[in-house]
């Protein structure tokens, strides 16, 4: 093959393939885009170009009160801000991740990475934000399902409220504020999956499955607890989504996992563990740093309006003492089980502790946020050797850090839950009563079973028809190569193993 | 004495390492390198320019024995690098005419 | 030379040198320092060193009305931390720019894009800005030239507004404030001449080139869009700076490029093009994450103010939106093209669809920034192909990205634009006309004109005097050793080719 | 050892010893946690989870005048985003010196800087911050010390403020984010001295230094400036913290370099300086680009609100340009002392601009901070070649960057400072008296001594006790390997030296 | 049979592969080496202080052939990395006992 | 002429290259290798799991003599490379046939 092309890239045939398909990709988006209401009436730019700035006239009710204006201009600040710190873990992810894995996968993980934020945010604005915000049944949104082209009059908040996307109407920003904010919490669900499928996984698969979880998998179970579905009816609470976000993608990640098989030679007929090092601790621990600062968005930011400081302030409190006491703990934990404090379980028991505390962030004392984490940092020890012993191969550890912790935040909101710091809910430690761990328990299980079943099946179908693990010569030479054709670092001298 | 060096496919490192310390091999010297034989290289894509990558990863194993050795280590070389595959690499044996141990001065057989 | 010196680096006669040479840097500096004015009459500082807060009295017009007060300071805030994500945009270019050049050459590069945002932020601060924003004539800012010292009552806006920067009197925020903000985007101008001509310029010839790019050739066709000039006037619109800053400086490249020729080696006698890959995809894959996340200051922060959250929450839609397409249609185009989704395509792609949608992103509905994405990932791995065809030797693509999809964003503004989403402008879709698009092709023309055609003349006089290409041996060898004496990866063996 | 584990890691034993420390952890916090009453009365939590959002009552006084509540959100929104950016630059340490350090090293100092923040975190949550801002005596707080359980009525400022932290009640921002903001400054003191002593202290006499250094010695001088201590009641100036910060860190630093002694083989029997250069360039210039991007948060987040915008914005410019006009003189003090514009220098040189400018940043026109940063870009290069001349072994020009260059911007507040810029303090160039410049002198004197002489008492207490320094052997291979098991880049081949 | 190694300029190792394929050698085996000779090194500066580079980058070339080979091979190396200018490196020749392909057991020149 | 190849520990290459110029040798090529033998790993931890390094880096020196020269630098590399601690490695010696130089084309003792 390469023999035949050469540099004759653009023979005739392929040229007009190529212009064919964008053509009818096109097409029918021109004429959307043609046909389209502005989604929000208000809508503004202030023209830069010159003095004339040209401002569409804004919409009676909010500009009659000057201080209306600015809390909604200030509340939209806070929640793009934070939407743009959230994006920012895709770096982290990536960092992590390909740090955590083989020099001659990296490339291929860069690349799932980068790729699955664009496949989440096209599927999240044609069909996942209406699915899960969309009014509807206890089950998934029905109205105004495809490119939030359903009626709404952002900001407009509460009783004010007429649209169909009611169950977000207690946030005072325009709709795009709040559709940007749910998108990028949308594309790190579908990036969880992406490390633990590493290093063998066809590139294209990864990409289809992406597609399916952000389009129809995550916004169903997210209606089930953010967009009024079932659980919120019940009175199960995820702040900022252990369960909704981390768990969820755990479980798909699991599955596919299991459907895939580990690396070869990473489990030997002895019994014994081969690792494969991931080829470079800075580029994780960079990665790690990233996620932390990232978190500063994706917890505080959940409030999605400034209020009067206090929760936001809070949050960042109880989020930073959680990932640090998840630091301590895994540190010391590793240093009694292993000998020595292993760099890679600092970092996971890091991301841990921010994991756990993303349900209950804002429901919890400080004391007890730093209970979260260290607990937090132990399992998550804990939970890399176990999954190890089931054979169950993750690279990079996201199950350990995203489902087992996850599923550690969402109860530990049913343990430490104090009206005191928000008048929501209360638990064990509150209440000395069961009621709503159980109830944070239904929603875990019912998350669980929701998205591993659809997931397996997903997955299983993939295998069927296209195929989803690479060739055994292409897992052993590096997906770089095989799957991109690229080098990540042709310039270094690499250790042949 | 003789000195072996072998060629060999990366991966097969670990076996050919077993498979000469099975039979009393207690040293040898290991060297990153690039090989170009009947073995095709691949291509990769850079920004859009595709090029050829003709020296493929290979390890190159050096082992000094003594000549009742040489012929059961290449006879354990041989078998553990077998893939059966284009690309396996090559063997060379050749004459030596010293060893000598750093630490101990010891040389010859002794050293070995 | 290394043997006569030695670690004797300080003879005296050098160090008296050297101390001359900053006493009579530093004498004009002291002077005008003593003797300037405080540009903002505002100017206060909370004291932190203790209760007793010294703040200096606030002018009486702000200070009346709370309201008022809280908005600048809200605008304030929002432009300034846009700001610091465009400033964090030259950390991205560093790990683009990078990582798409080899190992040999990566300190020299890293050194350049350093360098060039302390001459930026100089000349820009002693010369540019005034050039820029000052009032003057259609062609050039003639009043307040130097230093910002003009006479200005910024955060007064509109008719309130009196001084010498009346063209950016529409945004109510400190005159700092927006300085800074346009501070960071004459940077970027800069840094995209940087990845084109790597690997083989003098670095001192760079440097003075970039502060000639800033001093003068940007402020200029700066001042003619958004400094109230003829451009302007004629109802040119760029809302981010497709033009002003990215095709700008994509000229600027392509003028130094051709000056300076293709790296050794990149064109063979048989009219293949022998690729040198850069050493490293992650760190190219960390820089396009970086500039993505500046890039939502860039444009969302042209806003220049707060208003009520629409113009900043659409900016935020189109922005991501576009680049997302711009991965998608890079990928399958390079899939389609090569034969496999090529990873420094897929980034390039990214980046496209970025610096397309920067002129039109406030103008345009969501659905056309998709139109608009998709095109300019199809653009750019046609025109990198197109580029090497040409022997115009582009180790980084910036002339693809920057250059092609700068035009390309700039005309899409005149066939997308729409009155519903802001008042200022239509386009061909709306309008069915051609007379925006003709507007948008004229300034695309003038700005190509002056810039090439100057940048060619500074090109050609270094060239012709202090030179600007390294030695045939210093390209063999690497600039890192020739320029710098650095290395930058001393523990690494490195693959020699 | 590892023979006797092998993959056996869960004995029985050690598994119950782990589960009893951490019970035994854990018992005491589920107390605190349990019966601590929410530090603010007013906190809330927009509970995302259904419609109906449960806010706990707000207090009175704020929610009565809408204006009022906005202004506190607001600040609380720019304190907090300001703390996120201060905190990143913990990754901009560990980029910056796990760059400059050599490869065998990368685990080890990247896993140093990751776990200080973590002891920070909690040693200034436990006692730091009642030490630094509790109301007590000139020397030290003595009230609300412990977990900042002290009566507080934040936001609340001024004569309305009723609680024991009054020296921090200027800013009227909940207590959470005073404390948030703080403690990442606590923790950038902290992660000064892990540079200065890399590649030869034991990780664990490092992680013991650094929690007596936050929980004790940086509150201490801490109080006694932004406390209400006896340096601020004399008048001492310092803005964002040149002293308390950077140079105290640095005397921490300094003491721990002497007690510890330089790298075997640093400095060779004939006199000349064997050099280790770092091993990575891409990765401290990523480093230093992300801590200038801190910087952003550091100096004008020290306002601690918004105000009319203009205190921020002064700061932003006076901030970037020092860093500039330290890169421009680093780069041309290198090339004439040394012959070449050495990178590393050049990244010393924006450094030395920042650390310098963190001072007078409020307190100066942007004219002074050119001559400011002009000088420290001289200053640090002079720095480092008389530290290595001194045989004062500091790998990554900790003490040049942060304690000479902190006290000279300290220095520089007194002679540049100018009440026209704000109206608390003028220094030498406006006054023509030398008065400031002596307070200044005297306050950076008795940190310098106080600060000097206890972390020479901890360092040679440690050493005496546990010891400080690994073993000839460990140095020579690498602290990767010998404290934590690790290798950052196992994939790559590595040059032996 | 022989071995040829060959110490080069990494720069000039695509010429000689080329002029070594020229004359129909099948195979042979690159390392990265670092060379000390008369050329010297460069100096380097790093944080204020020079150092010297002494052992610069080279390129080491290895390549069994039959005896008829020798001379030509070694010819073809001598002319495709000659610059003339010091640095250029060193051609060693030595004896070799035995040579086998693994992949096919085979021995000797059929093995080359 | 001969051929003498040293594996050594890397920390000793600055002394052993001093000692070899200091009894006249003019040129010697270094590799950097991964050494097996009685000087056993370490163990390295990655995510809860042990691993034997079993091969540590080395280097190995090649240079090429003239026959008087043989001795005095077996002797010198013997000497400045020993610290008497296991894994000091090894000296070979071997035969060579003949040795040019490239940018002259000057053949044997010449071309050291
Ligand atoms: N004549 C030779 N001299 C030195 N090395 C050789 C020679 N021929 C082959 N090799 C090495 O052996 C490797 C395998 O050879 P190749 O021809 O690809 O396949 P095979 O060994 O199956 O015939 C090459 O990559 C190269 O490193
Ligand atoms: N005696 C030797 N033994 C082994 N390698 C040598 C010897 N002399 C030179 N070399 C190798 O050849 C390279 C070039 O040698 P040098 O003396 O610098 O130049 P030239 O080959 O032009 O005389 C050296 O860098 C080294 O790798
Ligand atoms: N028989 C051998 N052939 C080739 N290399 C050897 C041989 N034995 C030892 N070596 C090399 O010498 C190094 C040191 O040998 P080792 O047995 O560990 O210690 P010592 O040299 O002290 O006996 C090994 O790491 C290996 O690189």
């Amino acid at each position: 093959m390469p023999d035949k092309r050469d540099t004759q890239y653009l023979t005739m045939k392929k040229l007009k393939l190529l212009l064919c398909t964008i053509a009818l990709g096109l097409v029918p988006w021109l004429g959307m885009a043609a046909d389209a209401p502005p989604p929000a009436v208000a809508e503004t730019a202030a023209a830069v170009t010159n003095a004339v700035a040209a401002v569409a006239e804004a919409p009676a009710a909010p500009a009659a009160d000057p201080a209306a204006t600015l809390k909604i201009g200030m509340d939209t600040m806070w929640v793009l801000l934070c939407g743009a710190l959230v994006f920012w873990m895709n770096a982290g992810f990536a960092c992590v991740e390909s740090g955590m894995c083989q020099q001659k996968n990296t490339a291929n993980i860069l690349a799932k990475n980068f790729v699955v934020f664009a496949c989440a945010s096209l599927s999240y604005y044609f069909i996942g934000w209406g699915l899960m915000f969309g009014d509807g049944s206890d089950w998934v949104g029905t109205e105004g399902i495809f490119m939030l082209k359903g009626e709404d009059n952002s900001p407009a908040t509460g009783d004010a409220y007429k649209g169909v996307y009611s169950s977000i109407n207690w946030t005072g920003v325009p709709l795009y504020a709040k559709f940007f904010f749910q998108l990028v919490f949308a594309g790190t669900a579908a990036t969880i999956v992406s490390g633990a499928v590493a290093e063998r996984i066809k590139f294209g698969s990864f990409v289809l499955f992406s597609f399916v979880l952000v389009a129809f998998m995550y916004p169903v179970t997210g209606h089930w607890i953010w967009g009024g579905g079932f659980l919120a009816d019940m009175g199960f609470y995820d702040f900022a989504g252990s369960t909704v976000v981390h768990s969820m993608g755990g479980w798909a990640a699991l599955a596919g996992v299991i459907v895939l098989g580990p690396r070869a030679g990473k489990y030997l007929a002895n019994g014994k563990v081969h690792p494969f090092p991931g080829h470079s601790l800075a580029l994780s621990t960079i990665g790690v740093f990233i996620l932390w600062l990232g978190w500063f968005g994706f917890n505080p930011g959940s409030t999605m309006g400034v209020g009067d400081g206090s929760a936001m302030a809070h949050v960042f409190v109880t989020t930073n003492t959680a990932a640090v006491a998840g630091i301590i703990s895994a540190m010391i934990t590793a240093w009694l089980l292993l000998g020595k404090p292993d760099l890679s379980m600092i970092l996971n028991g890091c991301l841990a502790g921010l994991v756990a505390i993303t349900a209950p962030c804002a429901f919890v004392s400080v004391g007890a946020s730093i209970v979260i984490g260290l607990i937090a940092g132990v399992l998550v020890v804990l939970s890399v050797l176990f999954f190890d012993k089931m054979k169950i191969d993750d690279p990079v550890g996201a199950l350990s850090v995203h489902l087992a912790n996850g599923v550690w935040g969402t109860l530990a909101l049913g343990l430490f839950a104090d009206a005191k710091i928000s008048k929501a809910v209360s638990g064990f430690e509150v209440t000395g009563g069961m009621s709503q761990l159980m109830i944070q328990l239904k929603g875990v299980l019912a998350v669980a079973a929701f998205t591993f079943i659809i997931s397996f099946i997903v997955w299983y179908v993939l295998k069927a028809t296209i195929g989803i693990r690479v060739t055994a010569e292409e897992e052993q030479e590096g997906l770089d190569i095989g799957e991109h054709g690229n080098e990540a670092y042709p310039d270094f001298v690499i250790n042949n193993k | 004495m003789k000195k072996i060096e072998a060629v060999i496919k990366p991966f097969k490192l670990d076996e050919v390492k077993e498979a000469l310390t099975a039979i009393g091999v207690l040293g040898m010297t290991v060297t990153e390198v690039k090989g170009f034989g009947r073995q095709k290289g691949h291509t990769e894509i850079y920004r859009g320019s595709e090029y050829t990558v003709e020296f493929l990863p290979k390890i190159k194993l050096e082992l000094v024995v003594a000549d009742s050795m040489t012929a059961p280590a290449v006879e354990a070389i041989l078998k553990a690098a077998k893939t059966g595959k284009i690309g396996d690499g090559k063997v060379f044996v050749m004459p030596i005419d010293n060893i000598i141990r750093i630490r101990t001065d010891e040389t010859g057989e002794q050293a070995v």
